[in-house]
């Protein structure tokens, strides 16, 4: 209905804080199509070119790059759902002894930054015999604190009446979990993917240490050959490397979006 | 030649870091080389390994070298050299020079190069991907500015007037046009060193244990610099070090300090005549080095050093090191690489890729002690202080002074 | 008697049962961040091992050493700061946005991805692509102050500017990143309140305040803990655009950590000042969220 | 005191239809009872005039006003939802009083307000709670007291009391009416009971299947069912509908004297009379005050009212009795006959 | 079948007590009825038999197994929710079918089960709906529907009914106790509708403060109300409760040849005679087939149901009579004298 629907004014306080927040893709679109002396100067006779995306693209092995991010991507996103959606229903539905501690000692992961733990990590992964495989570069992540606390916020707003028509149904708690909660939650669950999946395609640091071989490489790797600045930034090919790799994740993001637009929590409920 | 007969059955790894510092097809080359190496060193398996920039590859090789599984060899910045001779990382090349023609080759280096990769009387590293500072300057706006564009500014003098009339503002009094720039961020020591070198002050001494910030002679140099800001001919605060090529071929700036590695960068895309020039002197001539060296890792296996010993020398032979400088900019680390054809024939198609060589005669090291970044650190912070006139050049230097003799004491 | 054990042994199951979810994640942060975490506290008693020469206990030297430290003061200050401006205004912008882009608003699946592609787009890039609005004269900043005829300005260049400059940066970028949280959750909000309200006559705002600002508590605690965290953590921009610089100007405590840790390799240092900010973060973090988690209204 | 009037209003979501055609009329200050089996429409016409959902179809006008396009809040009414639509994070006298702080009443005033509808509602002891905390038929009165404390001039009620009991509800009833009245209200109030509907409404309305089947006072839709739907859905137990076979009821000799395909009397109209219709009883039902007879004539089943002390069991032989006037005429499409 | 069995069950939230002692006994395959007024505590003792709500005090028995520590799940019983709790995310066959797939049930015989289940309850157009499509009455059937698919030994029933209209309700209420006798069903039912109750229950509980006021055969309650509670929540209108001031009806010279506080006549059970006990007609309300009148006599008043028809008005003077065995005597406390 017409009621609390976006004014005229919030739509223009949208529409320019949108362009703002654009402005860096949109500076990265008009500069990787044009060639370098434009990236500069945004003239509209500007003339049109790919040569920045051939220059990227044949820097490095994007094909095989593509190929290591997207499966180690997708690992470290099932992972993650999986036991964080485990770790957050035990925090979210039980009481038990030891709760605060353990929901703190998660909670302590959000504030070590993964950098400082690289010398360990490299060392436990060197006795597994990890290095080098995008196993390594997952396993570090695939606990994580962020999508724990996430679901635990998400599930302890589930109503509690659908948890407790579930087990009169003779659900066990696995089951009411994948039955009710998860599907309750799946707006959160998209934001996290969305989340997760923008972090690790752009994760660097650890990949790039633990990794040797364009087997186990992920894309940013290949990115990072451009950002050296020893001679200066060339912002044509930056850019149109970044589109290039980045332009799954937006389309992605696109799609995923609409999954937002649902929501369930009307009725079932008095 | 028959020095290294081994087994085919069992090759040896050769782990190799390398970083990437500047653009075009790096790896393609590496590449190349490892695999045309091979071919001739069959009982070797070189992995070249891209990690990075310079940062990325030293904390890479670091953080493996201390969970007990170091490359073999890297390429890392020839100012890493203490710092890795701290860790206990590498061992020094001498070990592996054993025939004449070993030594020749290791003689056969600039000396410039060699100073950022011996102390103590060992050689710690082999300059591989090496550049200096030179001076570049658009021709196009010294014939606008009435300047000669063939005689570009040969001292300090020269340089500030040349640069004062180089400068241009528009009616509201805002520069659009500045003279000269020097880059201050990321790493300022370094091109401080082509203003300190040329007050004929050495930063460091050869051990890396003591450094002279407070000499009279540096600060001079600083206030130099501090000047030319102060004359608006120089862009205020701290100059982007990135940026910079992009400004000179936006016209933003008339005369330009940078790397020699910028060089085919500014070839391809400056849209104007340009020259090439050794930087300017005052009591001296003369520029610091940069770039990486080979290095060889402790903790590989004698049979691995010795395989890596022989891929480095065969690399920096004079034909690659030729090859190496054309692909990517850098200066070739032999006279000999010089005196090849190919570069011969590329000297004199394009003379301004000679300059670096001409000026490397009067180079220097490149700023480096023992617990180099952090003593690095007080000089860089000493002179953004400065050039943001947050200190005066005098007190910045004897800041940044007081804090580095305090970090080296631990050293001596 | 008997029903004690019973509602005992109920506890007990279902305490077994938590700590068996809890199993999998708990094994790996203990691995791959507890134990790493316990080693660094325990590094920081000691001297930084240079090659064979093993660290010896020097108790609390390093922290002695840290105290003394005027760049990690700086960082402090600076850091005090950044988060100061950050957090307010990066959590106040991903609820406008999201309110915004939650609604029927002209164009939204694009607000959307606007608002998001600071989270889609490498760092590096950014970092650059913000380096090129920030530089001097032909920048993004300067064509649009040159044409309105202001001054010119070197905005990472001076030390006056630096940090603002590094700030936006970072509300850049975190504002789309928790714009996504809250519109997940805004989804999930029960319509009918809604209609409560606008039978009664609630304008937005009184709406937003009364009812949704609450319902949303859940995930601006969310939003809070990891936002204050964030402010501590989020330095990649830093390597590009300032490099803590100039002189310092713009240093944060995880970017001096870096250079402490993997410029200077002292890593017994590294180790100590990563102690003091992850107990300090954890302080205030956990804090923050067992005492406001009592007063969060989950349904 | 407000009129509503709602011309030609249809709603459908997709293929689903909910209403229509609706046309109608309610007075100011009257109590108008929608009325209807489950699914019909009831929920979804209060929810089109209070602005909720935009009507496919149709115009709403109140008070003279055409509002079909204006957002609820501009249209001045209150309303209680069937499913309560309380604030799960406010106590029970922050929802109340939601609408009052809203409209910026002073303190005092809503204070006195609040205080009044929760005495009425029997909520005193319970301001304090969260909703959660409530028992359902609670929670159902802090949706009525957030509906009645705003005093719109117009006010939507939505199965407001159907998880009170008995006695509450009677009260509750009584109540609303008294303020209804004195208020000048002019309510639509939607129930499934029909005690409710015969003693609050001025007008009844009687929807089936998205439309109106008959809309009057009371006693009209009581003793002039218009179809047999009507017949049918007003009355407990429902009016006894038996097929006639050429007058005679269906199975048997009995002539009615009806020249109608259906004749429809009340359970309540018959009484027992030795000399009646023989009829057989078949089953009972005992309601406390009542018993409810089940007595076959020929291969029609009659549903008979009678006093809850009657002595009476399966098999027994009965004379059943009505008055002319209790008989209703229904042709075969199921309009009545007069 | 299964019996039920509370044992002194009490309930609190901190200060707040829903339950004092509650003990309760429920044969295998009856239908119990609770009845009681809203916040009695029906449905907590609902969920504290499911084991939803831990008991603060006290033991609960099904089948003679002391289930006070189980889960819900191993309990075996279904139950509806006051407020429905369907899964919003579901449709309406896979919420009823929730329970079949949790527990496996082969998929022809879930599909069977599904079928008829959604045809007894007219939900068979809806199956693919979510239940926000639904209208509430839909989404009550939908619960119900749940619940009953399950086929479980005890069935919880949280007022299933309120929502239905009343020919719906009365379809349903047959539906339901013919289901519960066929399988042999132990039915623990809540609700707040006496007609519900009487014709139901083999067993009729009335709540009270979270007490047990009184538990017996419907006929008991009405016939016999044990205290002035249970005799006024029974019936509707309730039972009159006249004040007595020396056997003499307060406020007249009425003698009633009883020695008690208070004197109970249900209103049905008042007819009118012209030699009745004189009373003056204060006011009247038609319910359709009643008429409830308020007669007043001395200080006190007496509402007397008679039939739809009758004609009187404000102001005339009547007879009331009722028959010794229809009148009931409390003592001060409100407790029965017999
Ligand atoms: N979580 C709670 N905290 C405190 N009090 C509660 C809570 N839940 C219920 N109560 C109180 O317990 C009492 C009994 O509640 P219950 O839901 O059993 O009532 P009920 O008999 O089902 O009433 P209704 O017919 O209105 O549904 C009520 O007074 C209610 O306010
Ligand atoms: N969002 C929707 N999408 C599709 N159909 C809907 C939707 N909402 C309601 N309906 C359908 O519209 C019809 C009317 O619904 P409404 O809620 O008005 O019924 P009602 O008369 O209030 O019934 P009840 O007495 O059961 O509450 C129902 O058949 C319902 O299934
Ligand atoms: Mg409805
Ligand atoms: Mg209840």
């Amino acid at each position: 209905m017409a009621y609390n629907e976006p004014t005229l004014l919030d739509t223009l306080a949208a529409w320019l804080l949108a362009l703002l927040w654009i402005l860096p893709l949109a500076y990265a679109v008009w500069t990787a199509f044009h060639p370098a002396e434009f990236s500069t100067r945004f003239a509209l006779a500007a003339p049109l070119t790919l040569d920045n995306f051939r220059r990227a693209w044949e820097a490095a092995p994007f094909a095989r790059y593509f190929l290591n991010t997207t499966l180690l991507v997708s690992m470290v996103l099932v992972v993650q759902l999986v036991l964080g959606t485990l770790a957050a229903y035990a925090f979210a539905r039980y009481r038990f002894k030891g709760r605060g501690i353990a929901f703190a000692l998660v909670l302590v992961q959000l504030m070590i930054m993964p950098d400082i733990l690289l010398v360990e990590n490299y060392k436990t992964m060197a006795k597994l015999g990890l290095v080098d495989t995008l196993l390594a570069i997952g396993l570090p992540y695939f606990a994580s604190a962020f999508a724990i606390f996430l679901l635990r916020q998400t599930f302890m707003g589930i109503p509690k009446e659908l948890d407790e028509a579930a087990r009169v149904e003779g659900a066990s708690a696995l089951q009411t979990l994948w039955r009710v909660y998860v599907p309750l939650a799946r707006p959160v669950y998209t934001a996290f993917a969305l989340v997760s999946v923008s972090f690790h395609w752009n994760n660097f640091l650890w990949p790039l240490i633990i990794t040797n071989s364009v087997n186990a490489r992920p894309l940013t790797v290949g990115l990072q050959v451009f950002s050296s600045v020893d001679q200066g930034v060339d912002w044509s090919v930056i850019t149109a490397a970044t589109l290039m790799t980045s332009a799954p994740l937006l389309i992605a993001f696109l799609l995923f979006q609409r999954q937002f637009v649902q929501s369930f929590m009307r009725a079932g409920i008095k | 030649a028959g020095t290294g007969l081994v087994h085919a059955q069992a090759p040896v790894e050769l782990q190799f870091y390398y970083p990437v510092a500047v653009g075009g097809p790096i790896a393609k080359t590496i590449d190349g080389f490892a695999a045309g190496f091979m071919k001739e060193n069959p009982g070797v398996k070189v992995s070249p390994i891209y990690a990075g920039t310079y940062q990325e590859t030293i904390v890479k090789a670091l953080t493996a070298h201390k969970s007990g599984t170091p490359p073999v060899t890297s390429v890392l910045l020839s100012t890493d050299m203490f710092t890795l001779i701290d860790e206990e990382a590498i061992v020094p090349f001498d070990d592996f020079v054993k025939t004449a023609d070993d030594k020749a080759w290791l003689g056969g280096f600039y000396k410039a190069f060699m100073m950022n990769s011996q102390t103590g009387g060992k050689t710690w590293g082999i300059p591989f991907q090496r550049s200096t500072v030179v001076m570049y300057w658009n021709k196009e706006l010294f014939k606008e500015a009435g300047l000669d564009p063939n005689k570009p500014p040969a001292t300090w003098a020269e340089l500030k007037d040349a640069a004062t009339k180089l400068t241009r503002k528009d009616a509201s009094g805002k520069v659009t046009q500045w003279g000269v720039q020097i880059p201050s961020s990321g790493f300022p020591y370094w091109l401080f060193q082509t203003l300190t070198t040329p007050n004929d002050a050495i930063l460091a001494n050869e051990a890396g244990t003591a450094v002279k910030f407070d000499d009279p002679k540096v600060i001079e140099a600083l206030q130099y610099w501090v000047d030319l800001g102060k004359a608006g001919i120089h862009p205020p605060g701290v100059v982007e070090w990135g940026t910079t090529p992009k400004d000179f071929f936006e016209k933003k700036a008339a005369i330009i300090y940078t790397t020699t590695g910028n060089l085919t960068n500014i070839k391809a895309n400056a849209k104007f005549d340009f020259g090439v020039g050794m930087i300017p002197g005052n009591k001296r001539k003369g520029s610091p080095t940069g770039g990486g060296n080979f290095y060889i890792f402790k903790k590989s296996t004698p049979a691995q050093q010795d395989a890596a010993f022989k891929f480095v020398k065969w690399i920096t032979q004079p034909e690659r090191a030729a090859q190496w400088s054309m692909d990517t900019g850098y200066v070739a680390v032999s006279p000999a690489a010089y005196e090849t054809d190919t570069l011969r024939k590329y000297g004199r198609d394009f003379p301004a890729a000679l300059v670096a060589r001409d000026q490397l005669p009067v180079s220097v090291a490149e700023f480096s002690t023992h617990d180099n970044q952090r003593v690095t650190k007080a000089l860089n912070d000493g002179l953004q202080a400065a050039l943001t006139g947050s200190k005066t050049p005098a007190q910045a230097m004897q800041d940044a002074q007081r804090e580095a003799d305090r970090i080296l004491r631990a050293s001596k | 008697m008997r029903q004690g054990t019973a509602a005992g042994s109920s506890a007990t199951r279902e305490a077994v049962h938590a700590w068996l979810l809890l199993l999998p994640a708990l094994v790996l942060l203990v691995a791959f961040t507890h134990w790493p975490a316990v080693s660094t506290l325990v590094d920081s008693f000691y001297s930084t091992p240079k090659g064979s020469r093993a660290g010896v206990w020097v108790g609390l030297e390093n922290y002695q050493v840290m105290v003394g430290d005027p760049v990690f003061w700086k960082a402090v200050r600076n850091n005090l700061w950044f988060a100061g401006a950050t957090i307010p205004v990066s959590i106040a912008l991903a609820l406008v946005m999201a309110l915004w882009v939650n609604e029927r608003i002209a164009g939204r699946a694009f607000l959307r991805m606007a608002y998001f592609t600071p989270t889609v787009l490498p760092m590096i890039a950014v970092a650059n692509i913000w380096l090129f609005f920030y530089t001097p004269q032909y920048g993004l900043l300067e064509q649009i102050t040159g044409a309105l005829g202001l001054p010119s300005h070197n905005w990472l260049g001076s030390p006056t500017t630096a940090l603002g400059a590094v700030t936006l940066v970072a509300i850049w970028k975190e504002a789309g990143f928790f714009m996504i949280f809250y519109l997940a959750a805004l989804q999930t909000l029960n319509p009918s309140l809604r209609e409560a309200a606008a039978i009664e006559g609630a304008s937005r705002w009184y709406f937003f305040r009364r009812v949704q600002w609450p319902l949303l508590m859940p995930t601006t605690l969310f939003v809070l803990v990891n936002a204050f965290i964030n402010a501590f953590r989020m330095v990649d921009h830093l390597f590009v655009l300032t490099r803590g610089g100039p002189d310092n100007a713009s240093i944060l405590l995880l970017y001096h950590l870096y250079e402490v840790g993997f410029s200077f390799w002292d890593t017994a240092y590294a180790s100590a000042i990563t102690v003091v900010l992850v107990v300090v973060l954890a302080g205030i973090a956990l804090f923050q969220f067992f005492v406001l988690d009592r007063k969060v209204h989950y349904k | 005191m407000s009129s509503i009037e709602l011309i030609d209003i249809a709603k459908s979501w997709g293929d689903a239809t909910a209403l229509q055609s609706v046309n109608l009329q309610i007075e100011p200050g009257s109590f108008c009872v929608l009325l209807g089996p489950s699914g019909c429409g009831k929920s979804t016409t209060l929810r089109i005039l209070a602005g909720l959902e935009t009507a496919t179809r149709g115009r709403v006008v109140i008070d003279g006003r055409d509002v079909t396009a204006l957002p609820p809040a501009q249209r001045g009414i209150a309303m209680v939802f069937q499913n309560y639509a309380l604030f799960p994070h406010l106590s029970v006298a922050e929802n109340i009083g939601f609408g009052l702080s809203v409209r910026k009443t002073p303190a005092a005033e809503s204070a006195r307000r609040l205080r009044e509808v929760a005495a009425l509602l029997g909520l005193d002891a319970l301001l304090d709670r969260k909703p959660s905390q409530l028992s359902g038929g609670q929670q159902q009165r802090v949706a009525l007291g957030r509906a009645l404390v705003a005093q719109a001039k117009v006010c939507l009620m939505d199965e407001p009391l159907s998880n009170l009991d008995a006695q509450l509800r009677q009260d509750m009833r009584r109540e609303l009416r008294e303020l209804q009245r004195q208020l000048g209200l002019t309510v639509v109030y939607v129930t499934h009971d029909q005690t409710e509907a015969m003693s609050m409404a001025d007008q009844v309305v009687l929807l089936n299947r998205g439309r109106i089947e008959q809309a009057g006072l009371p006693r009209t839709l009581y003793a002039r069912p218009a179809t047999t739907f009507a017949a049918r859905f007003i009355g407990t137990p429902a009016m006894n509908l038996v097929a006639l076979e050429g007058g005679r009821i269906a199975g048997s000799e009995v002539a009615t004297g009806h020249d109608a395909a259906m004749l429809g009397v009340r359970p309540e109209a018959i009484t027992f009379a030795p000399r009646g219709i023989p009829a057989t009883v078949q089953g009972l039902e005992y309601l406390g005050a009542d018993l409810v007879l089940r007595c076959a004539i020929g291969s029609q089943v009659l549903l008979v009212r009678t006093a809850g002390g009657c002595e009476a069991a399966p098999g027994d032989q009965v004379g059943l009795h009505w008055a002319p006037e209790d008989s209703h005429g229904f042709d075969a499409a199921g309009h009545r006959i007069d």
